[in-house]
Formats: structure tokens, C-alpha cells, sequence
């Protein structure tokens, strides 16, 4: 196969041929699993368009009596989140698109160039070096909070002097950069998983070809590699998108208050010790809060699997 | 002999100037790498030093350097063997077992039957495999939530059945401390199958068709096509789902506390709540560090040699 | 000084070597074969040449200047790769500009740089597609348009035909036997297809386990083998090589070839051994190609030395010019090459000619040639 | 670090100089509050702090990480605090403030204390947890108790029933809710939820005194009584009388079964107060409020504060007007009117308050001149965090079974208390 044939088309096969009986049994299968996976997103639908009364006092199940998109306004705008002028998440859903954002390019950029490194620019030892930073995906979150923290204060005062000495503290000490920060370097890990892999596939021949050609380090990557790795990048971005929009404990750790991510603000609002449970207002929160996540699945869940089947999955 | 002499002269010195360039570029990538190879030192291993430190003190609300030798691990080796009444760590390690296990067991199959289902040339593909795809999406604060609703006899399936008239319906792990740890399981299984289901396709969508051709010539059934041929070619993917789902589960924190409710009769221990609560809730950090020094070696126990197997198969 | 020359070239990854100590020259404007059995080591060779492998020990030099430490690009090389290594996400013109491009080539003369090699391969019509709407000849001949586009000093190419179906593989032998006439450049060639090492080549290397076995022109690989291995090697169907032993009577050698249950065969010693190196009694191994033995009817009458016996037919595979004709002497396999219209079956007993002039003595004991 | 001191030297020796005048650090007006109050209650009742302070020209930043009882804030809290970049004040509960002091981080406010004269207002046995070596480094917000029964009187009245004097009434109480079809005990099967029902339990088996001893002092002697596994078996009578889907429930669903009717009654906190009034529900007409039986004047208490942390200079000013804030008696009154709990100052008028409030008022007063004012084991007001969960974890897991026999728990509860001093 053509290195060409190797990243643009996926060696085709032909359909499977089933009997009558076997397609009604995968089809019947498929749509019972599919009823199941969807089970819980209904009910947090339908909880959320239905006024509380109805909520906590009827079956879970039915449909709501009286149609309402309160829960869906309050979420967004009005619930109070604590003390402070901004009510609803809409404020912490921009917080967490300004620490994402980010957050992702730079861990997915840098997971690419390791990946880049790791596999056409082999070193005595590489094996080590990605060995131990895929066994960095599996340290537990708990035990680095502190230490973190300390090193993230010691950013805060580079900022401060830099503020007193300049006026202007290029982001030290900034608590989205900060969670910018953290995130990136626990994603390292997974990233360069992805994109190792992937490059493990792709022709080393024609790394070769623009040696020859006179390209340079970065020439090759940004001219040959980065132009061919549209799936695995979907992948990565799709996977680290996720992963970091959903963290809680890094974003309430480092980042509380008004700067803190949409996670925070959902679980100030869901989890609040006293007071009334408001499900649907909560519910309609919890899927404002999944939007960008959900759509990111939605849209790119072709695109999805495709990158997938590029490269991310073989070991 | 002056003519001779300068060409001499250009060579050398375009050799020398060939030579800086050379180890520039022999240097460039690991230039590159460095930064990331340096941030995961300090920033994974590092700090685990530090929490292997401090594993080694008496460090209660704070870190301290004050020694007190193996007490913290002795403290946990009695813990570990102590099951009547099972201590938290206990019931933590058995529900990390029971639940890492059927976790990831389950999202394996449930992704590679859901992956082999969709691969059968499905009319629909595209509307049904971003439902298997959402829940993922899904922060884990909220699908607890929903879920620990959902399971709840008194206001969630059960009770939805009984009013539906099937009165001996019964379902009620959420509520039983014994069985809760399923339900956390449940919840984990529902939300990251899906994904699992995405790396299966892509891997079976991988497979050359000439092999299945060839299995189907040699008179394999479709079973044994999918038992025999595909699923051995599928290995790497088991790599990379395995290490995705292992560290999920050894990260499952906020599904454990929202689905159980605070962890009632401290059943539904997991190795991650067990060493928050001792580092944060009970300033115990000395003993939550010892527990993250174990969790981690326990971790390295397994996927070491699993990791070293895989990547040195590959040679090269 | 020769043009590309190659003197005491090693290559060891840890314990492992790769090449062991090779010399070779090339004369500007030739074109060398570099020929062997998978894993021998001629990629990895030709890696180095290119400066895509670093040299363990040894020297490279292009018309004079030692190119060990230059960067692949400063070698004023070209390589076509087996897979092309065509840049799936850019054009045919951009990827033969590309490497003008980083050259700092300016884009007009690059334009017509790509115009005019596209014009030589007659490619002009597929400058704007890209590399996946390509055929694989298409491919081939983008991925030599983009060598030739740099008018490099010396050519590389890496089993460039092997990706190809056997039709297209004969139009692009030639087509590349062609372009080295046109262009009179200097090439390096891998390939284990002994008929493009034949076809192609001014000269022809021979490496097995990252040793030179044998460096000449084609006709001498081809009719005066250094060894059984470039012996067994070079030629298709492969060179016959007999198990026989020396027999010395008034210092003439005559060769006698054993057969169970039949009368021995005894030739004439070839010309090309020498007869002052056979013992009498000594046992050597008689290479002669297929088509130094056929029926006594189309055998080479300008020969001297020409051999007759009986023997029973195996097989016989008609071939459309030829027919070879496989029959079993001393337990060994021994394949003739007759007359497309010989009518010989099996089982029949049939008359081989051994032209003796086109046959080579090989020593057992160190596979070399007598 | 370097850089910024030089700087902050020379300005401080040009004002030394008088070559600056007033141009030294200006304040700092913004107030950085780490709370877990999010709900529209606590929030609302928080917000009257904040107008105060507004008034005075103070900013708020408000920094809610709700859920669980503070543990994200805390969590949050810590590493605030290990970065060295500190709130001005945080919410925080019994022996978090007492670590914190003791570790360092807090700050003094002893001026304003002298000032205002806190040490005479404030009951003895709060000041342990807002001073440290007389120096005063928190504010206390509010008193709660946990020793509370909170019964829905409409079932009350519906089974006719009194209040219980005593455990053994309440056991029949529950025993007439159970035979009328109510749930008899609305509970949330939580540690904590569970082993605040135990603290009641224990003073009303034991009596205070008991409870002080085996608490406060956990003398070995009463912690291995008869008293104790008395106790444990008296907890296990209580299991009988819970809906069987308890384990896991939030506390305020358990509130709000009772505000349905669904349950007779809960044992909890008077924060659970709150619950009822923003149902609407009043006191003495809707549900009825009384000591937990056998604990009628003592108050098992646990009060929220404000800890102070040590911050630069020109925060400061900010700090100890947040705590004036705090304490004055017209927020103590209108926030606790809100959240359920009795003023932390003994000189605020009960007038605001509803019945429940007023009892509680008085309790206090009279719990602290008998010297029956204690710290609950389950909120860390009795104990360290550490030991206080280790007795969760006895008590939670003697309630669901896992230790079978109130002899075992009592020798379970020892150890385990013992190993995590």
C-alpha cells in the first residue's frame, strides 16, 4: 500500500451478508442498546421541561403535564450561584471556552509534536521516555493537588513582580492560565499516546523524501506531518475537549470563584447543602453544561471514529 | 598549487559548517521534546516523590517533615487485612477490584458487541452511534446525579414500575451498601462503553478485507471470522482501551460520591475517595499520601509489564 | 578519482552489523545496481548514500567532496522511494517544487522547472491532482518527475518497480533505461529483481549479510559468477549447479558427474576454470545456465566444447520463446532451455547439450569460483 | 519575589522620608470569601453581609464551591492556602480552624475583638475554636445544634402522639408512626448524617456528662462502658423505624419527607429549620421542634465561622471589616433567622426569631451558664477530622450491619478512635 493509500483511504470491505432473521436480531439488538444509552438523557430532558412540582411529585418517566422552559432560562441566566452579581452559568460557561480553548490546542500541539519526535526522530531510550509519559496518565489527581498548588502560588509571585516591575503580569498567577497550565500538563500523556500512534503509521519514507528535499525539523512537521493529521487531531481535540470541559476537581481546586469553570458553577448550583432541590432547573443546567461536549459528539462523532480508525487505536 | 589549495579550504570549511548544522538537528528533537519530558518529571514524578515523602511523616492538615518510619504503612497493612469489620481501605481495595474489573470487563464487551453489531453494514449507523457516543460527553457530577435519581426505588425505576403496575418489581442496589458499587459501575459502563464502541469500530473498520475474505474462504462461520481472526488483529486496540478505561477508573471519583450519596456505611469506598478524604476531609494526609504511594505501585505492578510487553513487541 | 566512491562503509546498530566494510565506485553518468536478497543491506546502503542513515565507520565521497556529515539535502541527491513518498496533501507540482521550495528557489523558476520535467514524463495533466487520484504508474512517474526536478548530482531509487504489476513494470524499466541515456546522470539503484539489476544496470553489485560478493558489469555477474551465491542468484531460471568430481589424466580435467543406476557423465573441463587449481579426485561443483544446455540439435555450434547424454525427461514448462525442460541428474534438479517448438514430454529420454564454454567450476568447500 | 521587595523597601523608605505622603500601599477593598452557602437561602442570607460591606465601599469576591459539607472547599481552601495566596476569610467548621491556627495561617484580629469586647458575648467553648492563645483569628457566624427532632404535626396529630420526655417515649412514638403507615424516621443513610443521630443518641443514653467524658475527653473508661454499647443498641432500635431506601439520601430529602408528611419525623440540625421555612412551613403550626428526648437542656453544638487568614497589610482593612460585619448583631440576627441556627453573640435579641429560634436561643444561653454546651463528635467540634471520621466510620457501618453486635462496635469504636488520635 502507497503511503498515500495509507492516510486517505481505509482499505474497504465488502458487506457482511446476514439472513433475514440475523438482520431483525442485530437491529433489534442495536435499537434496545440504543434505547438504554438514552434512557437517562430523556428522563434529565424531560425533568428539566417540567415545573418542580410535577417533578418531585410524579413518575419520573411521563411526560410533562405542563410544557415549561423556565428551568432552561433559569439555568442559563438566573439561578443564583452564591453571592456573587453573575446569576445562572452563563458567566462560567465563557470561563471554561477561555480555559478549554486553550488548554486543548497547546496540549494537543505539543502532544503532536512529541508524537512526531517519538517516532521519526527515535533516540536510544524513546521507548523509556514514552513509557513514562503514559504511565503519567494513571497517577491519581488527589495527591498532586498540594504540591500543585505551591508551585502555582510561586507563578502568582513571578506575576506580582512582574506586575510591580512592569505593570502587566503575562498571565502568571491568572487563574484560568493556571488551569490552562495544569491541564495541559496532565494531558501530555494522552496526547502523545494519540498521536505516537499515529505517526507510528505514517511512511517514514516521506519523512526521508523532504529530508532529501531540504526541509527542516519543523519544516517536515508543519509541511508534510501536521497537514496529514486531521484525524488524529479531531480525536485528540475531541477526547481532551471533553475531558477537560467535564473536570471538577482541578477547576474547584485552582480556579473558584469568578473564574471558575462551568463545572464548578454546575455543581454549586446541583449540589447546594440546603434548600429546596430545584431537579429541573438542575437537569437543564447539567445540558447547558454538556452542550459543547454533546455537540462536539454529535457533529463530530463521524469524523470521530474516523480518526480513530487512522491510527489512535493501534497500540 | 594555489588553485588546489583553495578548494581545500571550502571543503573543510562547509564540512565543519555541515557538522554544527548536523548536531543542531541531531539535538532538535530532543530540544523539542524536552519541555513536555521535563513537565511530566516534575509535575507526575516529582510529586510523587513528595507523596512518598510525606508518606514516611506524620503529616496531619499539612505537609511535615517530621519522620515516623513505616507507621503509616504499617497502619495500612493492618487496614488491608482487617475485613471484619471491613476497614475503609479494606472495602476501598475489594470495590477497586469489583469495580475496576467489571468495569472495564463490560465496557470491553459491551463496546466490542456494540462495534461488531454496527459493523454488520447497518442502515442508520450515523444516528445510532453518537447515542452510543453522548453519555461520555456528560459530566460526571450530572450522569451521577441523574443516575442515583434514576435508580432510586423511591422516585426512580422502581417506583416508575410499580406505578406502572408491575408491583413486584425490584430494584434497589442504589440504596443497598452492598450492592452500590454495581450501580457505580453501571453508571461508569453506560457512560464510557460508547467510547470503547468508537475505538472497536475504528479498529474493525481497520481490518484489511482480504483477511475476512480469506477466513470466509476457509469455511469460518461469522463468529469465528470475528472470534478467531479479527479480534486477535485487534490486539493494539485492546492496548490503547485498556489503558483509557484502567485510568478512568482508577480516576472514577466524582461518579463514586454523586451515585452513592457520600458513601453510606462506607461501602462504596474507592481507593480515590479514600485518599481525599484522608488528605482533605480528616487531615490525615500522611496516611491518604501512603494510600497514593500503594495505589500507584499497585498500578505500576500491573501496567509495567504490560506496557513494556506491548511496546517492546513492536520492536524496531 | 571516480565519481561516487565508497571506501570501507560500516554500519552496526548496537551489536549488529548492518554493512560490513564495503567498497565500491560508480563513474559519473553510471548507473550501479544494487542487488541482494531481502535484508542483505543494500537499503540500508543506499540510506547512507543518501544520509538518511548515519555512517559507523568509513567514507562517502560525491566527484571528490566527502559527504558523510552533510545534511541529506546538501548532497545535491534525489531519491524515488519504493512507496514514492509522494506528500499525500499537496499537488503533483507542488510536490516535485517542494524541494526547490525549501531551497529558496524562486516560484517562477520552479514553475518552469516542474513544466519541463512534467513535459519529459508527460505528466503535464495531472500537475494539479493530488497524489490519491494518482494510478500507481502515475505515481512512479511523479515520484521520478520529483527527483529529476532537482537535476541532482547522483539519482537514488529504491526498488522504485516493485510496487507495480508486472506490465507496467517492463514499460517503466524502460522508460528509466531511457531517461539514464537522455540525461546521462549518475544512479544508484536497489532492487532484488535480477532482471532489472541485468537490464538496467552499467554495473552491477552483489550484496549478501552486508558484504560485497561481487562487483562487475552485468555480462561478467551474469557469465562469470564469483561465487555460487551470486551464481545462484543472478539469472532466471537460475544457474544449474551440479555436485561432480575432478578426474586428472596427462594433466588434462576432465568433470564426472555420478549418476545412480545409469553410466556416469563425464565432460570436458570448462575453459574458465583453472585447471592447474583441480585436484584429481576433487569435488566441484559444475554452474552452468540454462541455456548452455539444450537439445544437441540448437546447441551453440561456434561452441568448442560441447558435452551430449542421455537423460530422462521430469517436466517441461513451455515458456512462449523458449521451453525449459527440467531433468534430474545426480539427484539435482538441472533445468535446459530448447527451442520453443522442441517436442519433448515427460518421461521421454532425451539428448542434453552441455556447451561446456559457458560453464564455471565452483570450489564446495569455499563456494568460489575455480 | 526579590524585585518586589526592593521596590516595596524603597517605597517604604520614601515614605519614611516624607518624600511620599499617603502614596504608601493603598487598600485593598476587595473581600475574597470562600464559602459553601450556594443555595438561594444561604445565598440570600449572605448577601446582607455583602450590602453592609458594600456600604463601608468593600468589594466581595465571592469564591462558592458547594457540596458535601465544604470537602471541595476545603480541598480548594488548602490549596489557596498552600500557594500562599490566602482569601480573606473562609467559611470553615470546629477543628479546621484549629489546624489552620495552629499551623500558622491565620491572622489576628484581636484589636477589633478587644474593641467590640467578642470574649464577653461569645459563649467560652466557641472561643476555642475562634482564638488561638487569646489571640482572636475567626468570627463565629452562627450556633447550631444537632440534638433536634423536627415532626411534622399534622401526622403527629394524625397518630397522637405527645412529645417523647425520653428515648424510650420516642422509640414508642416512632413505634405508633410505624403502626399508622407513616415512616417513622426520615434519615439519610450518610456518616455523617448517621453519626449525628448518634451524637443525640449518646447524650440521651448516657446523659451530657457521659458524652463529654467519652467525647470531649475520650476517656477510655467510657468509651468501652456499658453506657456506650447501650448507647449502640439504642442506635439499632432507631434502624427498625427507617424507610428501607434511606442509605445514600441527602439530608434534605429526608427533611422534605417530613415536610410532605410522608415521615413523622428527623433527627438533625436546626439547619434543617431552614428547609421548612422555605417550604413555608411555621413552626408550631406546620412541624414542631423539640430537643432530641433525654438531651432537653444540653445543646450539642457546631457553629459555622469565618477563619481570618494572614494576609498582606493592605488587606487587612478589609478583613477586620468583614469581621465587624459578621458580628454585628443585626446580621447575626437576620442571618440566622434564615439559616435556622441561634446568633453566635448571646446579646441579640431573639425578637426576629420563630418559635424554634427562640427556644433555641434560650437553650443556649442556659446550656452554656450549666456548663451543658458541648461539641458535637460528628461536625469536628468535639474531635480532630481524623478521629471524627474514624467514629463515622464505626457508626455508619454498626448502622448498616457491617459490625453486627453493639459489643463489637463499642470495642471497634475504641480502637478506631485510639488509632486516629
Amino acid at each position: 500500500m502507497s503511503a498515500a493509500d495509507l492516510i486517505t483511504s481505509p482499505p474497504a470491505r465488502e458487506p457482511a451478508r446476514h439472513s433475514n432473521l440475523t438482520r431483525v436480531v442485530i437491529y433489534g439488538l442495536l435499537l434496545l442498546f440504543a434505547f438504554v444509552y438514552l434512557i437517562p438523557l430523556v428522563v434529565m430532558v424531560m425533568t428539566s421541561l417540567k415545573p418542580l412540582d410535577e417533578v418531585t411529585g410524579g413518575n419520573m418517566f411521563a411526560l410533562p403535564h405542563h410544557l415549561t422552559f423556565d428551568p432552561w432560562v433559569q439555568a442559563w441566566g438566573e439561578a443564583r450561584i452564591g453571592v456573587s452579581d453573575t446569576a445562572g452559568i452563563a458567566g462560567y460557561f465563557w470561563n471554561s471556552i477561555k480555559m478549554v480553548v486553550p488548554a486543548v490546542a497547546i496540549s494537543t500541539m505539543l502532544g503532536a509534536l512529541n508524537g512526531y519526535v517519538l517516532t521519526k526522530w527515535r533516540f536510544p531510550g524513546h521507548k523509556l521516555v514514552f513509557g513514562m509519559m503514559l504511565f503519567a496518565c494513571f497517577i491519581p489527581f488527589q495527591s498532586v493537588i498540594i504540591p500543585m498548588a505551591v508551585i502555582l502560588g510561586y507563578l502568582g509571585e513571578i506575576g506580582n513582580s512582574l506586575i510591580d516591575a512592569t505593570g502587566y503580569a503575562f498571565g502568571f498567577g491568572n487563574p484560568t492560565v493556571n488551569l490552562v497550565i495544569v491541564h495541559v500538563i496532565y494531558g501530555l500523556g494522552f496526547t502523545t499516546l494519540f498521536f505516537r500512534n499515529y505517526y507510528e503509521a505514517f511512511p517514514t519514507e516521506l519523512v526521508k523524501a523532504a529530508q532529501i528535499d531540504g526541509a527542516s525539523f519543523f519544516q517536515i512537521f508543519r509541511r508534510i506531518l501536521l497537514p496529514n493529521s486531521t484525524p488524529i487531531i479531531i480525536v485528540t481535540v475531541i477526547y481532551q475537549f471533553t475531558n477537560i470541559w467535564n473536570d471538577f476537581l482541578f477547576g474547584s481546586t485552582f480556579a473558584a470563584g469568578d473564574s471558575s469553570p462551568m463545572t464548578v458553577a454546575l455543581n454549586n448550583l446541583v449540589n447546594t447543602s440546603t434548600g429546596i432541590v430545584e431537579y429541573n432547573v438542575n437537569m437543564a443546567a447539567a445540558i447547558i453544561a454538556a452542550g459543547p461536549t454533546l455537540f462536539v459528539y454529535i457533529v463530530g462523532g463521524r469524523y470521530f471514529v474516523r480518526g480513530l480508525m487512522a491510527g489512535a487505536v493501534k497500540g | 598549487m594555489t588553485v588546489s589549495v583553495a578548494p581545500t579550504v571550502v571543503k573543510t570549511t562547509r564540512a565543519r559548517r555541515g557538522l554544527a548544522r548536523q548536531r543542531l538537528q541531531n539535538l532538535l528533537p530532543k530540544l523539542v521534546l524536552a519541555p513536555s519530558f521535563i513537565l511530566v518529571l516534575v509535575f507526575v514524578y516529582g510529586f510523587n516523590l513528595w507523596t512518598f515523602f510525606l508518606s514516611f511523616t506524620n503529616s496531619k492538615a499539612f505537609a511535615s517533615t517530621h519522620l515516623v518510619g513505616l507507621l503509616n504503612y504499617r497502619r495500612l497493612w493492618d487496614w488491608t487485612f482487617q475485613s471484619d469489620p471491613p476497614s475503609n481501605w479494606y472495602t476501598a481495595i475489594v470495590n477497586m477490584g469489583l469495580f475496576g474489573g467489571l468495569y472495564v470487563f463490560f465496557c470491553l464487551v459491551l463496546g466490542l458487541t456494540l462495534a461488531i453489531l454496527l459493523d454488520q453494514k447497518i442502515r442508520g449507523e450515523g444516528i445510532l452511534r453518537p447515542i452510543y457516543l453522548y453519555p461520555l460527553a456528560l459530566s460526571f457530577i450530572v450522569t451521577g446525579t441523574a443516575w442515583k435519581l434514576f435508580l432510586d426505588p423511591g422516585i426512580g425505576l422502581e417506583k416508575a414500575m410499580h406505578d406502572w403496575g408491575w408491583t413486584s418489581f425490584h430494584f434497589d442496589w442504589v440504596v443497598n451498601p452492598r450492592m452500590m458499587i454495581y450501580c457505580v459501575a453501571i453508571a461508569g459502563i453506560w457512560q464510557t462503553s460508547g467510547f470503547v464502541m468508537a475505538m472497536f469500530l475504528a479498529g474493525l473498520r481497520g481490518v484489511d478485507g482480504e483477511i475476512i475474505k480469506a477466513a470466509q474462504i476457509d469455511g469460518a462461520s461469522a463468529f469465528q471470522t470475528y472470534r478467531r481472526i479479527i479480534i486477535p488483529i485487534m490486539r493494539p486496540v485492546f492496548l490503547s482501551a485498556i489503558i483509557i478505561l484502567t485510568h478512568m477508573a482508577i480516576k472514577s471519583y466524582d461518579l463514586v460520591l454523586s451515585v452513592t450519596g457520600k458513601n453510606p456505611g462506607g461501602a462504596a469506598e474507592l481507593p480515590s475517595t479514600f485518599m481525599y478524604s484522608f488528605t482533605f476531609t480528616r487531615n490525615q494526609m500522611a496516611v491518604g499520601s501512603t494510600a497514593a504511594v500503594i495505589m500507584l505501585m499497585t498500578i505500576a505492578a500491573i501496567m509495567v509489564p504490560y506496557l513494556y510487553s506491548e511496546l517492546r513487541e513492536k520492536g524496531r | 578519482m571516480a565519481f561516487l566512491e565508497i571506501n570501507a562503509l560500516r554500519k552496526r546498530f548496537g551489536a549488529l552489523e548492518i554493512i560490513k566494510g564495503i567498497d565500491l565506485t560508480l563513474e559519473k553518468g553510471g548507473f550501479l545496481v544494487l542487488v541482494g536478497p531481502s535484508g542483505c543491506g543494500k537499503s540500508t546502503l543506499l540510506n547512507m548514500i543518501a544520509g538518511l542513515e548515519s555512517i559507523t565507520s568509513g567514507e562517502i565521497s560525491i566527484d571528490g567532496d566527502v559527504i558523510n556529515d552533510l545534511h541529506p539535502s546538501k548532497r545535491d541527491i534525489a531519491m524515488v522511494f519504493q512507496s514514492y513518498a509522494l506528500y499525500p496533501n499537496m499537488s503533483v507540482a507542488q510536490n516535485m517544487a517542494f524541494g526547490m521550495e525549501m531551497r529558496g528557489v524562486p516560484k517562477p523558476e520552479r514553475d518552469k522547472a516542474v513544466a519541463d520535467v512534467a513535459k519529459t514524463l508527460q505528466i503535464e495533466h495531472l500537475l494539479n491532482r493530488r497524489p490519491s487520484q494518482l494510478s500507481g504508474g502515475q505515481r512512479q512517474r511523479v515520484a521520478m518527475g520529483r527527483a529529476l526536478v532537482r537535476q541532482p548530482r547522483v539519482f537514488l531509487f529504491d526498488e522504485p518497480l516493485s510496487n507495480l504489476d508486472a506490465k507496467l513494470r517492463v514499460d517503466m524499466r524502460i522508460e528509466i533505461k531511457r531517461l539514464h541515456h537522455q540525461t546521462g546522470t549518475t544512479i544508484v539503484y536497489v532492487t532484488h529483481d535480477q532482471i532489472e539489476a541485468m537490464t538496467l544496470a552499467t554495473r552491477i553489485a552483489v550484496l549478501k549479510d552486508g558484504e560485497l560478493q561481487q562487483v562487475g558489469s552485468p555480462y561478467e555477474i551474469y557469465n562469470t559468477p564469483a561465487n555460487l551465491f551470486v551464481a545462484d542468484f543472478m539469472g532466471s531460471p537460475s544457474m544449474n549447479l551440479i555436485e561432480a568430481k575432478v578426474s586428472k589424466t596427462n594433466g588434462a580435467a576432465s568433470i564426472v558427474v555420478d549418476r545412480p543406476g545409469a553410466e556416469p557423465i563425464v565432460l570436458p573441463a570448462p575453459n574458465s576454470a583453472d585447471a592447474t587449481k583441480l585436484r584429481d579426485g576433487g569435488i566441484v561443483i559444475l554452474g552452468i545456465r540454462p541455456e548452455a544446455v539444450s537439445d544437441p540439435e540448437s546447441a551453440d555450434r561456434k561452441s568448442k566444447n560441447i558435452a551430449t547424454f542421455a537423460s530422462h525427461v521430469d517436466l517441461v514448462e513451455p515458456a512462449g520463446s523458449d521451453t525449459f525442460v527440467v531433468t534430474k541428474i545426480a539427484g539435482k534438479e538441472v533445468t535446459a532451455r530448447m527451442r520453443a517448438d522442441a517436442d519433448v514430454r515427460p518421461g521421454q529420454n532425451v539428448s542434453f547439450a552441455f556447451n561446456l564454454d559457458k560453464a564455471v567450476l565452483f570450489d564446495p568447500q569455499t563456494s568460489r569460483r575455480v | 519575589m526579590k524585585l518586589r521587595s526592593i521596590l516595596m523597601a524603597s517605597v517604604m523608605t520614601a515614605g519614611a522620608l516624607g518624600l511620599t505622603s499617603g502614596a504608601i500601599a493603598a487598600e485593598d477593598k476587595e473581600i475574597q470569601m470562600l464559602h459553601w452557602w450556594t443555595s438561594g437561602g444561604e445565598a440570600a442570607a449572605l448577601n446582607v453581609l455583602k450590602q453592609d460591606l458594600a456600604k463601608e465601599g468593600y468589594a466581595w469576591k465571592d469564591v462558592p464551591i458547594a457540596g458535601g459539607g465544604g470537602e471541595g472547599a476545603m480541598t480548594a481552601l488548602k490549596a489557596m492556602v498552600a500557594a500562599g495566596n490566602p482569601p480573606t476569610a473562609s467559611q470553615i467548621l470546629g477543628y479546621f480552624a484549629v489546624d489552620y491556627a495552629e499551623a500558622g495561617k491565620l491572622g489576628d484580629i484581636s484589636s477589633l475583638a478587644k474593641k467590640e469586647d467578642w470574649a464577653k458575648v461569645v459563649p467560652q467553648a466557641l472561643q476555642k475554636f475562634t482564638t488561638t492563645d487569646g489571640k482572636w483569628d475567626a468570627v463565629p457566624v452562627n450556633i447550631h445544634s444537632v440534638n433536634w427532632v423536627w415532626i411534622n404535626k399534622s401526622v403527629m396529630d394524625k397518630i397522637g402522639g405527645t412529645e417523647p420526655k425520653n428515648f424510650d417515649d420516642f422509640v414508642a412514638l416512632l413505634g405508633k408512626a410505624k403502626a399508622a403507615g407513616v415512616i417513622p424516621l426520615a434519615l439519610g443513610g450518610q456518616p455523617w448524617q448517621e453519626a449525628t443521630l448518634f451524637d443525640s443518641v449518646v447524650a440521651s443514653t448516657g446523659g451530657i456528662e457521659f458524652y463529654k467524658k467519652a467525647f470531649v475527653d475520650l476517656d477510655e473508661g467510657a468509651l468501652k462502658s456499658d453506657t456506650m454499647k447501650k448507647s449502640f443498641d439504642n442506635l439499632a432500635k432507631l434502624r427498625d423505624y427507617v424507610d428501607p431506601n434511606y442509605a445514600g439520601r441527602d439530608w434534605n430529602l429526608a427533611t422534605a419527607m417530613v415536610i410532605k408528611g410522608d415521615a413523622l419525623v428527623q433527627v438533625m440540625g436546626d439547619w434543617a429549620k431552614g428547609e421548612f421555612r422555605a417550604a413555608n412551613k411555621e413552626a408550631g403550626k406546620d412541624f414542631l421542634c423539640y430537643r432530641f428526648p433525654g438531651t432537653d437542656g444540653s445543646v450539642i453544638y457546631n457553629t459555622d465561622m469565618f477563619a481570618m487568614f494572614k494576609v498582606s497589610a493592605d488587606r487587612q482593612g478589609a478583613q477586620l471589616a468583614l469581621a465587624d460585619a459578621t458580628m454585628s448583631p443585626s446580621f447575626q440576627s437576620a442571618f440566622n433567622v434564615v439559616k435556622g441556627s441561634v446568633p453566635a453573640r448571646m446579646d441579640v435579641p431573639d425578637t426576629a426569631f420563630d418559635m424554634c429560634g427562640k427556644k433555641g436561643i434560650a437553650d443556649v444561653k442556659a446550656a452554656n451558664a450549666a456548663g451543658t454546651f458541648v461539641g458535637s463528635m460528628a461536625q469536628n467540634y468535639a474531635q480532630p477530622p481524623a478521629v471524627a471520621g474514624a467514629y463515622h466510620d464505626v457508626v455508619t457501618k454498626f448502622f448498616h450491619g457491617e459490625i453486627k453486635t453493639s459489643d463489637a462496635a463499642v470495642a471497634e469504636l475504641d480502637k478506631a478512635l485510639n488509632n486516629a488520635k
